[in-house]
């Protein structure tokens, strides 16, 4: 996190991503939004809140509620010179965009022999624990992460959130960005100065001995609870952010997992066919002979998200569930 | 003395006493919601009330609806009780959905409640596949489709109606125009003429001032009986308005629609006060008679809340329960 | 001597050219394919020249299509070579994509082709991208979207045609009406009216017998001019017949239509048969003038053939290029 | 495959389809199937052809190209008595269909309490090397068994496809059924007499000693394949199918593991984010003490699939690359 220390000021999640899309809409005049809400009213989250103002509903473009129309005519815009962003309000409609996604937008490169780009930027969300009930709260990236031809980012501070979005906007790819939702509120140092963070580069949020936990987007914050409740089991945990799920930075969560020999993936999909089944398979195969344990997964309860209080907050992992499996998996016990 | 047929006058009380249960209900959720006792959000259903209510009139209770996720109102007017509601609302066990749907899933069998939709669109497939059910078993049951106008953006409503005009499903495709799509006027996000594009997949179009409960209802048994008569599917496009904001916490709404605009369709176009007045003038009941019917209904929605207050939120072991039949 | 105007004669005349040569095209693909000496499977245009001819006749070099699975016409009435054509269907490093993309994906940017498309109705976003883009960067530039009416099908065409309307874009949705979705005739598919559908969603419809290359253009000059012009989005409905099979391997076609229907249109409605007809009564052109026309196409569609079957594949290590750019 | 030696006959997998569909729609006349081209045309893989004649239009619906919409008539029509089988003649187009299935069909049964039911089945198929490039030759299926509230079946004998058939169409739940297009003119025994076989049960279809190859669908008779050839060097190949992969059969994947303590996963998925990804984790976190080396994952390259033949053919896990992992794994050359 060397970065942060030159960072002079706080900024909230929601905050980063805005600067971020003004300072590249104003950098690079082909960038324009387009998305449900996004206009006058910044989206249902407030995110965008302003940027109709500096730059006109001409680069800021309410839509029907055409998800599938609208990610298409990203694509087609994106292969004919601009560069867009589209706004996709939950992560949950993933399901009715996915043909637009994985079958355009990811391949129009491959088909053509190369001729063809689609230099497009999907913003979407993830994260439960809003009493949204099943059909949004969920946390899909593993659909898109599946797919050749998508890069796929998952930042989890307001620093990392901005200095990905610029590159994400930069690249000449599809790139889904994600953004969880619980977080738009959290603050952290961004500095005033440009600066990007390249697609493909881990992050070790947190130096440690005894055990790594990989967390990804909105779990990161949970991993960091998890380190400190642990500090007094005298548990040093290393957490590591691998930040973009596509490109992956194998080599970081590797080299943590062969440094520790116990590790934790901490993902909010769920758990089953998820993401984190990716990144456990990638380190025990990576870091198999210094393993001490099984790589252990938490991720979302292979569940519909139920909307009952008691009864959501059982299927995600907290700091408390995380920290309690960490004491287990170095042979402690509270 | 009224001159009005009796079965006419009861039909008109009813849906009086309906749409006013409506109305109460949905004011005391944004009051829990204003009191943190409710979880999440709600989309209220405050000024539509003519449309589910003049539309379920027209239905019998094994009839099919699929709501959405401005739903109460839906749900009350196809017979769900208030205390059940509230219950899945607060995420308790005594719920409809025992807590596990909340506000924008609730669905009961028991009265051909389908389930409301938290996808704009997203039920169109199933109530026309109920309809196709419906058809297929000879049970001379209809479908009714709820949507918001915002709904037309979605591809998958023409596939279906394009299907449901082929096969001559009894589905009714009942489109609240409230007029936003959100916080944006659905003429920013609507080309041409939604009743031409209906009759265009060969479904029969109509319109109809959906704050007068009387209207909705005469327009709604023509097309259901079309439908049970097996002459196919139908679109319903009610103009209508809602009160309140998306939900309970859309509070400041200038930026996207004037305070006047709120104020005139209050105060002239309140479809109780629309159905109020007619059926006073129409001798059908007096003043006095429908305060009484309120304070009831009043009294029936608090004897809900506090069913549902105290009832207690499912157990954290019920989460893994109901994933696979 | 013929009262034709030299501009309009040139015109018909390149337009034949392009007709025999698609015609000469698709009969080689065939005898490629039958000879087992082409990859998988292929749709022929065959029947259909006059609609992909006509409207791209309409069009600039740089203006944007978009194609289908049957879309060998559409690429060379766009300016695509039969020789890079025929290197891409049979794999080769020499084809338009490097052979990675095969008859079902031809795409070149030199000739404005934004790529044919294996999902039906998969490149309507596409294409309205591309008139998205046309418009905003004030390009002059149309886009085409080529589909067959089976694409009628798919919601996400009203989707993009709501958008276009309400954003006045430059895009002209084709629809190429030869009556089939595979094995199942469109009117089992198809309820209602497409053009009332478009209208619906305000995109100016018109329909055109899509055998008559002459009309095909003058219906699509029109269209392309009034979205120059910034009036918006079309829809050309144009109907056509496939001669030959869904796909080259589809022989036994009896249970699905019939022998007389196939040979009435080729016989009666063969586009090239009627420009023929057209050119010479106009004394455009003498048969013996045509013939040789013919002969000059024939050969190049050899030469091509020829360069494509000798063309090296490329090397199995490309296989992990152009996933990213 | 104790059940194998009672069959009488042999059967092509496609005909072995049809024939579980006719069976249950004799059984059970609430059965019917939608889908494009399905009735006279009996599919573009006439795997139905002759259903129609026996039972009619009204039982086998010809759709529109409308997938998002008659899969959701599909779900519609299952809520309310019928029991939908539809067909999605390409696995690719499962982009179109995601928000009926994970939001709706996957999701109705937990989001009303129980109170309502999906029993439906959606047929569709996977697999490559038919040269009909990168949109009609993938193998999604990692996409559903991510979903709660989801069942996914993937047969890879004609015994297996009619017996897990036969039960997904009388199971109460929404069950996707795949169908390796490569397999359909596969022959193999099958019984006479009425027989099913339960979803979740593994099979093992070859017992070995050395190794351990846990394959998919259309990666099983590779699997075998290279089974034979890894004979011919003494090494004993045992071939787990899970037949399912959601229900998992986790017991007997993790038993054979631990008996060969070395385990290849093969799956025609993209291997990046793909189902080889689980059962590789599922593996290493119930076998971890018992491996000597980690879980290898064989699976499609991660490409869009290209037209040319010797791109195509270079993106799949083949007989000889099996043999040669697997020879390798066990420490031998060939
Ligand atoms: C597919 C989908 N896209 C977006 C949303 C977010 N959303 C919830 S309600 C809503 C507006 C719906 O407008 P309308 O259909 O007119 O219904 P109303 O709220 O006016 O009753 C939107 C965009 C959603 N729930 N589903
Ligand atoms: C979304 C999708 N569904 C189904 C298919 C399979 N399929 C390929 S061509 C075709 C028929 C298309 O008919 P039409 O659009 O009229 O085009 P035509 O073949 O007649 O030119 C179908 C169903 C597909 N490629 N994409
Ligand atoms: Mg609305
Ligand atoms: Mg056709």
């Amino acid at each position: 996190m060397l970065e942060t220390a030159v960072a002079t000021r706080e900024l909230t999640l929601g905050e980063a991503v805005r600067e971020a899309l003004a300072e590249e809409m104003r950098r690079d005049p082909r960038v324009f939004i387009l998305g449900e809400d996004v206009a006058e009213a910044g989206t249902a989250f407030k995110v965008l809140s302003g940027l109709v103002k500096e730059f006109g509903p001409e680069r800021v473009l309410d839509t029907p509620i055409s998800e599938a129309g609208f990610t298409g005519i990203g694509v087609g815009a994106a292969m004919t010179g601009l560069r867009p962003v589209v706004d996709i309000m939950f992560g949950d409609f993933a399901g009715l965009i996915m043909d637009q996604m994985a079958n355009q937008a990811a391949k129009v490169h491959y088909m053509s022999g190369g001729r063809w780009r689609v230099p497009m930027v999907l913003r979407t969300t993830l994260g439960a624990t809003r009493r949204s009930a099943a059909q949004h709260s969920q946390s899909l990236h593993a659909w898109f992460c599946h797919i050749p031809g998508l890069k796929v980012v998952m930042p989890s501070t307001p620093y990392d959130a901005k200095g990905l979005l610029k590159s994400a906007i930069r690249d000449e790819n599809p790139v889904v960005f994600y953004e969880d939702k619980m977080m738009y509120k959290l603050k952290g140092p961004v500095p005033e100065e440009d600066y990007t963070i390249p697609l493909g580069v881990a992050d070790v949020k947190r130096v440690g001995e005894d055990i790594t936990i990989v967390a990804t987007s909105s779990m990161v914050q949970v991993a960091l609870g998890a380190a400190k409740l642990l500090e007094e089991y005298d548990v040093s945990a290393e957490v590591v952010d691998p930040r973009t799920l596509w490109p992956l930075d194998e080599q970081t969560l590797i080299e943590s997992a062969k440094k520790t020999s116990r590790v934790i993936v901490v993902d909010e999909g769920y758990e089953r066919y998820g993401a984190a089944a990716e990144l456990a398979t990638v380190i025990q195969a990576g870091a198999f002979y210094d393993l001490e344990a099984p790589v252990k997964r938490m991720c979302a309860m292979h569940v519909p998200i139920p909307f009952s209080p008691p009864l959501e907050d059982a299927t995600v992992p907290t700091e408390t569930s995380v920290f309690e499996a960490a004491l287990a998996l170095c042979g402690r016990s509270a | 003395m009224s001159t009005i047929e009796a079965a006419v006058a009861d039909r008109c009380l009813r849906m009086y006493r309906t749409m006013v249960t409506i109305r109460l209900f949905e004011e005391r959720v944004n009051d829990l919601y204003t009191r943190a006792l409710m979880p999440g959000l709600a989309h209220l259903y405050l000024g539509e009330e003519a449309v589910a209510v003049g539309v379920c009139e027209a239905l019998r209770r094994d009839d099919y609806i699929t709501s959405t996720h401005r739903g109460h109102g839906h749900c009350l007017a196809k017979g769900a009780a208030p205390d059940r509601m509230f219950a899945e609302l607060l995420g308790k066990e005594a719920g409809y959905c025992k807590g596990k749907g909340g506000s924008m899933h609730i669905a009961d069998p028991d009265t051909g409640n389908l389930g409301a939709n938290a996808i704009v669109g997203g039920s169109a497939g199933i109530a026309t596949g109920a309809a196709f059910s419906a058809k297929k078993l000879g049970s001379g049951q209809v479908a009714v489709c709820f949507f918001g106008e915002g709904a037309l953006g979605q591809g998958v409503l023409y596939e279906v109606m394009n299907m449901a005009s082929i096969w001559k499903l009894p589905v009714i495709y009942v489109c609240e125009n409230n007029m936003y799509n959100e916080y944006t006027h659905f003429s920013e996000t609507t080309a041409g003429d939604p009743l031409v594009r209906a009759a265009g997949f060969g479904v029969a179009a109509e319109s109809v001032d959906g704050q007068d409960a009387r209207a909705v209802y005469s327009a709604m048994a023509k097309l259901v009986d079309r439908a049970r008569r097996g002459d196919g599917p139908a679109f319903l496009w009610a103009n209508t308005y809602r009160f309140a904001g998306h939900h309970v916490g859309d509070i400041s709404r200038e930026y996207y629609r004037a305070k006047q605009e709120e104020q005139h369709w209050k105060a002239e176009r309140d479809p109780i006060k629309v159905l109020r007045d007619w059926l006073t003038e129409q001798d059908v009941a007096s003043a006095v008679v429908l305060d009484k019917m309120q304070v009831e209904v009043h009294e029936e929605i608090e004897r809900a809340v506090q069913f549902a207050t105290s009832a207690p939120y499912p157990d954290a072991s019920r989460v893994t329960e109901d994933v696979y039949a």
